[in-house]
């Protein structure tokens, strides 16, 4: 039991689902607003390189933070540039920029650290709730998680709030489902959806800051290993909300969780092989979605190019 | 589509251009020394990484002329290997078990050129190894390394040292493969030798990337009062580390000496010194002293060792260490190579 | 136009490789050489844009019938097993027999990867991007786990994940003579993949079922009141979409290795996104986009070898390059939209 | 090409502009061309301040364009636009709402998940960054008062009918505080008392002094409540007229430039024999909410049944019921005494029922598909067009011309993309396909929407062939003149009901119109 929901592997869950939930509701934000990012990928991993780079050279996690944020939000203003303003294809340009961010960070990881990796850099801090230290299982999950955990956890509310209780959100989502209506009101579709794409690879990038400057300390070519695409998954799953998101990030971190504690535990004479362990996230995020989510709606212009008539 | 047809085209209209007539600028040195790497990379702070850096050191040392070559998929393996071989370099380096049946292939086309293998010896189509004339086989003894930073880890939660309270040790491999599997069996042969109450827990990342997951790992395995860590996980294994650094336990490094990863966490380093198997087999080529099939690197010639010993290492368990090496060295101690505790 | 844009992003790319500390001259004309410079690397370009061209047939298939097929990677992954499976499994067969069967059990597990996610979301409407990404992953760990010391692990293979080899029946022949090219590996794959493209175009443009597919990819309503079944079909086109990614890995399989390793034939399903959305979905287009893939691939090896530019700066400019060219394929194709009246006065 | 304009609208146009107060809006010369077509060519409109003002024409005429001009939402090749005697530049939806225009668009720019609050005030919500949902809510409910304009703030766009989301245009505009708003095709999907209470809206906005442009091709509609109109024919001002002084007869043909065919009268064909039998049907919405509660239904061989009622009040499941398009949770449906309650589409098909969907666009064709293949949509797979599942591409191109030709299609060619046609040639191509195939049954939605009235003649003629043949159809529409026109009985349909059926020369609008607002007992009087 200790190993299915003990307070170890719900800690371990949050942990994990941290890095994804950042892609997700970065995703959240940038197809409410009508474009497919595809590169939340490339945008946590500019994240989790630039940041590390930043602890590593200002010697400072905050600023770390900020300029892993802005690093991905520069990687996501080209995929502004090239799908809102050339309107070209979302799918090959995401594509393109993850290709391009493994290639620039694997370069300069190597120019500047060779074989080595940095040491002696100050990571983000845990938050250490001392006064859960007595309360049985909460003190273990929440009593000493990163301040980027608490972070994710207040952002998702701070955009659901955001997406649904303010005007701006109530213009984004118009933006992203009838972008035609909203240019008919005199909202900017473009200035909408630009923002909303920077956002996205800013909070994507967030994630990737959390791998490196908050868990981990050191970065590797190619580290975030999947994960943009995961909170691809886990936004669909989510139903384009970011409480969705949430808990879409959630059952993944848990069956992440789940592969790790699970090693090593027999079922009788039966002992379950690592490697299939580490299935165990993946066929839970199926199981999940199709036991309990089902059919879920896009926005409905997600994707599409917009141009205003006439010019 | 026109424009790709468009692309096509140019692209060979200028490669006929520049085919011929190139590469006269190379000549110069008369020893030319290719690497492959695995699709590892370069940067994955591993085999790939140190044969690289055994390459740079040849090059500086012997000035022989050297190229480096990144392989993507697998499929680019025997191509890689060609293209060096085509021009005549006096030297092409494998470096990874994968590469076995490749680099059997490419050899066997090539029977004036010399090849290395780290890891691996040359498997033929049917997958049984076959010794060729003009491949060395790199082989290493991890098994050793690996016992030797098991005395230091036994030693050091059978005393209770420092932070090592528990009296559990514990390690992870990137994923269960011999070659991984070799380390861990001479740390878990040296505790089991020399402190036979302590406990010993195993796991695995299931990859040499993702160092989120390796941390996860080794935050399971402190949760368990493991306060010793071992990996042999690439970049996985840095997570690992982390999580000893971050819960103020002790790690040890792999490969190359890992102690400035995480100083003061990581106690010593196993090390198996592939960047001297290549420099050492660019000498023998230069010297005209190059020895096919296999060559092995083990105590005995230095070809796998221990990294510093961080201060917190008590002075009778480094000797006690060094002196595991030199009985392995002496042969009076042979480390098993299969893992005995699983998980 | 595109000529241009394409010089600029290569320009780009020349101005980092100079940076960098390599001599862009010598970087590309290394890159053209190693895809295009000699016999030899011709062929090996054209032994990687054989899976490409299959694997992108494969999502072009899905996308054709409005389905987002990313698990490419995947069913190519399954495929290779199945052809590796059985290929090793009946060694003595004849190749009359055996590499058909090969093929047919490649393309029929490929096939029936792909059709669970499209049963996934005909039943249930779970979207099929996040089944295909998750069965991604599900498959790389399977393999793992058949390969590492696991079912399918050759017993002489000594530490190295890989399956037995297959039969000699199973082994696709190289079709470019010794003498001729030395050292080509070109396999009767490419001949394979050619027949994959006609078969693609034939099914697609010249068959019942695929005037379907392509129905219900551009209007599934009307598709669905003329009784054509889109939930029927969404199966279908992903089982076809599978056997097509599962034949890519059987000739992987039968081609090259003739056996399976772990973890080989790494990127060609995600690579193969990109290359049938280059190639606009056609089967000419496709074939070309992913020659160019290909070109990049092989070409970029070779720059690092012979001129020292790093991998990742290859990467770099590769990806500039198909920025450009994705931007300028789209911008082309409204420019001509707009000068239509029907949006217009609707 | 271009009809040349008579000398005597010239004329009329003439006197009627010389009014002494400076109009409100002068649009002179106006140009704009689309590709190959010069969609307005040299186009005048001069409209005062306070009037209610007519732009008619026939569909393709360019009356929506030159409207998009005025809102900004195209850019004029060439003209003036003068807004109180000052030259304007508009290059949005912006500059237009700052002057003071507003455009309540034929199709609605409502966001369908969002409520009628926030759809009215998007863009515009004086406060935030919190949205103040009660605000919001207080404030459209002021307006909706100012105005009698009656919606529910807090509904849902997605969940009401589209009269009421033409209120919800009405209110955005309104709430912008437009000076000068312009209905475009505004009574397209309203009921008789829906059209009605739109003109009271329409008349009181006057009376505020608003100025209001009417975009329409309904002549009644125009005479009934306008002040001056302005025709165009392709592209071009046709008449100027003033309503008081003009006539239906003088503006159709300024429209059409010729005489109006009247339909030939029908000789009664129907026989006894019913071809479609609908018993209790009962059926969910997309929603999961009751769609269908008991709809019992005859349509015979050689007869016309209309359905008439406000749109959303279940005609639509109806027809996706019979077609097997929408699952029946209850009651039967027979074609010529076969249950067909639960066939696939495929085989309600093959017992000879064919279906002209409402939406021709997404559900009648497959729009980047050529007139060829959209032909044989459906008989893909059936000789001639396949023979052992292989295209006969021969046999298709062949059919595809002859049946472009036969149907009158234009340009009159199979390898034309349709999604490039116009809509009246749209509807032919899909009518043309489901005739073709000398169906039992016809289930036909919306036949003429948005078709100018030469194609609508076209489609009506082609219906009445089938009935004389001695096909059943089921005719279901909004326009009332089109099911008076054709049909030999009327089902008014209400809230998932029939609440009554009658026959043709018993219904008169007026008792249409009630029981299509749910007065079930106006079918007694």
């Amino acid at each position: 039991m200790e190993l299915l929901i003990g307070a170890g592997v719900i800690a371990a869950t949050l942990r994990l689902a941290t890095p994804i939930a950042f892609a997700a509701l970065g995703g959240v934000i940038t197809e409410r607003s009508g474009v497919t990012n595809i590169a939340l990928e490339g945008c946590m991993l500019f994240g989790a390189f630039f940041g590390i780079l930043a602890a590593d050279k200002t010697g400072s996690a905050p600023l770390a933070v900020l300029i892993g944020l802005l690093a991905g939000t520069v990687l996501a203003a080209v995929h502004a540039v090239a799908s809102v303003t050339w309107r070209a294809d979302q799918i090959v340009t995401g594509m393109a920029l993850n290709i391009l961010a493994l290639g620039v960070t694997s370069y300069l990881n190597y120019e500047i650290y060779g074989s080595g990796v940095p040491s002696g850099v100050p990571l983000l801090p845990a938050l250490n709730l001392d006064f859960l230290a007595g309360v049985p299982f909460v003190g273990g999950v929440i009593g000493h998680q990163n301040v980027l955990v608490w972070l994710a956890l207040v952002l998702v509310i701070v955009l659901q709030l955001y997406m649904f209780r303010t005007v701006a959100g109530l213009r984004l989502r118009a933006v992203g489902e009838h972008p035609r209506a909203a240019d008919t009101v005199g909202i900017d579709v473009r200035r909408t959806r630009y923002w909303a794409v920077l956002a996205s690879g800013g909070l994507a990038a967030l994630g990737g800051v959390y791998l490196t400057v908050a868990d981990t300390g050191s970065f590797t070519d190619g580290l975030t290993n999947g994960r943009g695409f995961i909170g691809l998954a886990a936004m669909i799953f989510g139903r384009w909300t970011p409480v969705g998101a949430l808990v879409a990030s959630l059952i993944f971190g848990y069956g992440d969780a789940l592969s790790v504690s699970l090693q090593g535990v027999s079922i009788g004479d039966l002992r379950i092989p690592v490697q299939l362990l580490s299935t165990i996230p993946y066929l839970l995020t199926i199981l999940a979605v199709a036991g309990f989510v089902g059919r879920s709606r896009p926005p409905a212009a997600d994707g599409v190019p917009y141009e205003s008539e006439g010019h | 589509m026109k424009r790709l047809l468009a692309l096509a085209f140019i692209s060979v209209l200028m490669a006929t251009n520049t085919a011929c007539g190139n590469l006269g600028g190379l000549g110069g040195p008369s020893v030319k020394i290719g690497l492959v790497t695995d699709v590892g990379g370069l940067n994955d702070k591993g085999f790939n990484s140190l044969a690289n850096q055994g390459r740079l050191d040849a090059a500086k040392d012997f000035g022989v002329e050297t190229s480096v070559t990144e392989s993507k998929k697998q499929e680019d393996y025997v191509p890689n290997l060609t293209n060096y071989a085509q021009q005549n370099y006096d030297l092409v380096v494998g470096v990874g078990f994968l590469m076995t049946n490749s680099i059997w292939k490419v050899a066997k086309q090539f029977p004036n050129i010399k090849f290395a293998l780290i890891d691996g010896a040359p498997a033929n189509d049917k997958g049984d190894t076959e010794n060729l004339p003009n491949v060395a086989n790199l082989f290493f003894k991890e098994q050793e390394p690996g016992y030797v930073v098991g005395v230091i880890a036994a030693m050091m939660a059978k005393d209770k040292v420092g932070k090592a309270t528990h009296n559990t040790v514990c390690s992870m491999g990137g994923i269960p493969i011999p070659s991984v599997d070799r380390w861990i069996a001479g740390y878990q042969d040296a505790v089991k030798t020399i402190s036979p109450t302590t406990t010993i827990l195993h796991g695995y990342s299931n990859d040499f990337v993702d160092q989120a997951k390796g941390k996860e790992v080794g935050l399971n395995h402190i949760s368990k009062g493991c306060d010793i860590l071992f990996q042999v996980a690439g970049g996985s294994g840095l997570g690992y580390i982390a999580a000893a650094k971050e819960k103020g336990v002790y790690a040890i490094g792999v490969d190359a000496d890992q102690s400035d990863v995480a100083p003061g966490t990581v106690i010593t380093s196993a090390l198996k010194r592939v960047n001297k198997a290549v420099y050492d087999t660019v000498k023998a080529v230069k010297d005209k002293a190059y020895k096919a099939g296999d060559n092995f690197f083990s105590a005995t010639n230095d070809g796998i060792g221990i990294g510093k010993v961080d201060a917190v290492v008590p002075a009778n368990i480094k000797t006690a260490a060094d002196q595991a090496l030199t009985d392995i060295k002496s042969g009076k101690i042979k480390p098993k190579t299969e893992i005995q505790v699983k998980g | 136009m595109p000529i241009v844009s394409v010089l600029a992003a290569l320009l780009a790319g020349a101005v980092l490789i100079l940076i960098s500390g390599s001599n862009p001259i010598r970087g590309y004309a290394a890159l053209l050489r190693g895809a295009f410079g000699s016999p030899y690397n011709i062929t090996e370009t054209l032994v990687i844009a054989v899976p490409l061209t299959l694997a992108g047939i494969s999502v072009a298939v899905a996308f054709r019938t409005g389905l987002f097929n990313i698990g490419a990677q995947g069913q190519l992954l399954v495929g290779a097993l199945a052809a590796g499976w059985t290929g090793a499994q009946f060694p003595e067969l004849p190749g009359i027999l055996l590499l058909p069967l090969t093929l047919v059990s490649a393309v029929l597990a490929g096939g029936a990867w792909g059709a669970i996610a499209g049963w996934l979301k005909a039943a249930r409407g779970v979207n099929e991007v996040i089944t295909t990404i998750m069965q991604n992953y599900t498959v790389v760990f399977v393999m793992h786990w058949l390969l590492q010391n696991g079912p399918m692990t050759a017993p002489n293979a000594a530490g190295t994940p890989a399956s037995s080899p297959i039969g000699a029946g199973a082994i696709l022949p190289i079709i470019i003579p010794n003498e001729i090219v030395p050292l080509s590996r070109l396999h009767a794959g490419v001949v394979l993949a050619i027949a994959a493209v006609v078969v693609f175009w034939f099914l697609m443009w010249r068959t019942s079922l695929g005037y379907e597919l392509r129905a219900v990819g551009l209007g599934a309503r009307a598709a669905a009141q003329a009784g054509i079944d889109p939930r029927r079909r969404m199966v279908l086109v992903m089982f076809i979409a599978g056997g097509f990614a599962g034949l890519a890995g059987m000739i992987q399989v039968s081609g090259l290795f003739h056996r399976v390793f772990d973890g080989f034939s790494a990127g060609f399903g995600f690579d193969a996104i990109a290359v049938a959305l280059l190639g606009k979905n056609s089967p000419v287009g496709i074939t070309l986009a992913a020659v160019l893939f290909a070109a990049f691939a092989r070409g970029g090896t070779i720059m690092q070898a012979d001129a020292g530019v790093s991998s990742h700066l290859v990467e770099v400019v590769e990806a500039t390059v198909l920025l450009v060219i994705a931007a300028e394929a789209i911008v082309r194709a409204l420019a001509v939209r707009r000068g239509t009246p029907a949006e217009a006065l609707a | 090409m271009i009809a040349p304009r008579p000398e005597r609208e010239r004329g009329t146009a003439a006197t009627v502009v010389a009014t002494p107060l400076v109009p409100l809006l002068e649009m002179r010369g106006i140009r704009k061309r689309f590709g190959e077509l010069q969609a307005l060519d040299g186009v005048d409109l001069v409209v005062n301040e306070g009037e209610i003002h007519a732009l008619v024409g026939e569909n393709g005429a360019g009356k929506t364009t030159l409207m998009n001009i005025l809102y900004g939402l195209y850019h004029p090749d060439a003209g003036t636009i003068r807004y109180r005697g000052r030259e304007v530049r508009i290059t949005g939806p912006r500059d237009a709402i700052a002057l003071g225009i507003g455009m309540i668009h034929q199709h609605f720019m409502l966001v369908p998940p969002l409520t009628v609050a926030e759809n009215v005030v998007l863009g515009d919500e004086r406060g935030g960054p919190p949205l103040d949902t009660r605000a919001i809510e207080q404030r459209v409910r002021a307006l909706e008062e100012r105005f009698g304009i009656v919606v529910e703030p807090s509904a849902r766009i997605e969940d009401i009918p589209l009269g009421l989301q033409q209120r919800v245009e009405i209110l955005k505009v309104l709430y912008r505080g437009s000076e000068l708003l312009i209905f475009d095709e505004p009574t397209a999907v309203l009921t008789p008392q829906e059209v009605d209470e739109l003109f009271v809206i329409v008349r009181q906005l006057r009376a505020e002094g608003k100025t209001l442009i009417l975009i329409t091709h309904k002549l009644r509609e125009v005479l009934a409540v306008t002040d001056r109109i302005t025709v165009l024919r392709q592209g071009r001002n046709a008449a100027q007229l003033v309503t008081k002084e003009t006539n239906a007869a003088e503006i159709a043909k300024a429209m059409v430039g010729r005489e109006l065919k009247e339909l030939k009268a029908r000789a009664a064909t129907g026989t006894s024999l019913p071809i479609l039998q609908i018993s209790r049907l009962e059926a969910l919405s997309d929603r999961g909410t009751p769609a269908l509660r008991g709809v019992d239904l005859v349509v015979r061989e050689g007869e016309i049944v209309g359905v008439a009622g406000v749109g959303g009040n279940g005609q639509s499941e109806l027809a996706q019921c019979i077609l097997g398009l929408r699952p029946v949770t209850e009651g039967t449906i027979t074609v010529g005494g076969a249950d067909i309650t639960r066939d696939p589409p495929k085989r309600t098909r093959a017992r000879g029922v064919a279906y002209v969907p409402e939406d021709r666009r997404v559900e009648g064709l497959v729009l980047p598909f050529t007139v060829a293949d959209n032909f044989i949509l459906g008989k893909q797979d059936r000789e001639p067009y396949a023979r052992r599942g292989v295209l006969e591409r021969e046999a298709i191109a062949k059919d595809g011309d002859r049946l472009a030709k036969d149907f009158d299609v234009r340009p009159p060619n199979a390898k034309v993309i349709v999604g490039t046609l116009s809509g009246g040639n749209q509807q032919k191509v899909v009518l043309g396909r489901e005739i073709s195939e000398s169906p039992r049954l016809i289930v036909i939605s919306q036949p003429t929407r948005g078709l100018d009235i030469a194609a609508t003649e076209y489609v009506h003629e082609r219906l009445l062939e089938q009935r004389a043949r001695g096909c059943g159809i089921l005719l279901i529409s909004s326009e009332l003149d089109e099911i008076r026109a054709l049909s030999d009985r009327i089902a008014v349909m209400f809230e998932g009901r029939i609440v009554a059926t009658l026959d043709a020369a018993d219904a008169t609008e007026d008792r249409l119109g009630l029981l299509m607002a749910g007065h079930a007992e106006a079918a007694s009087h």
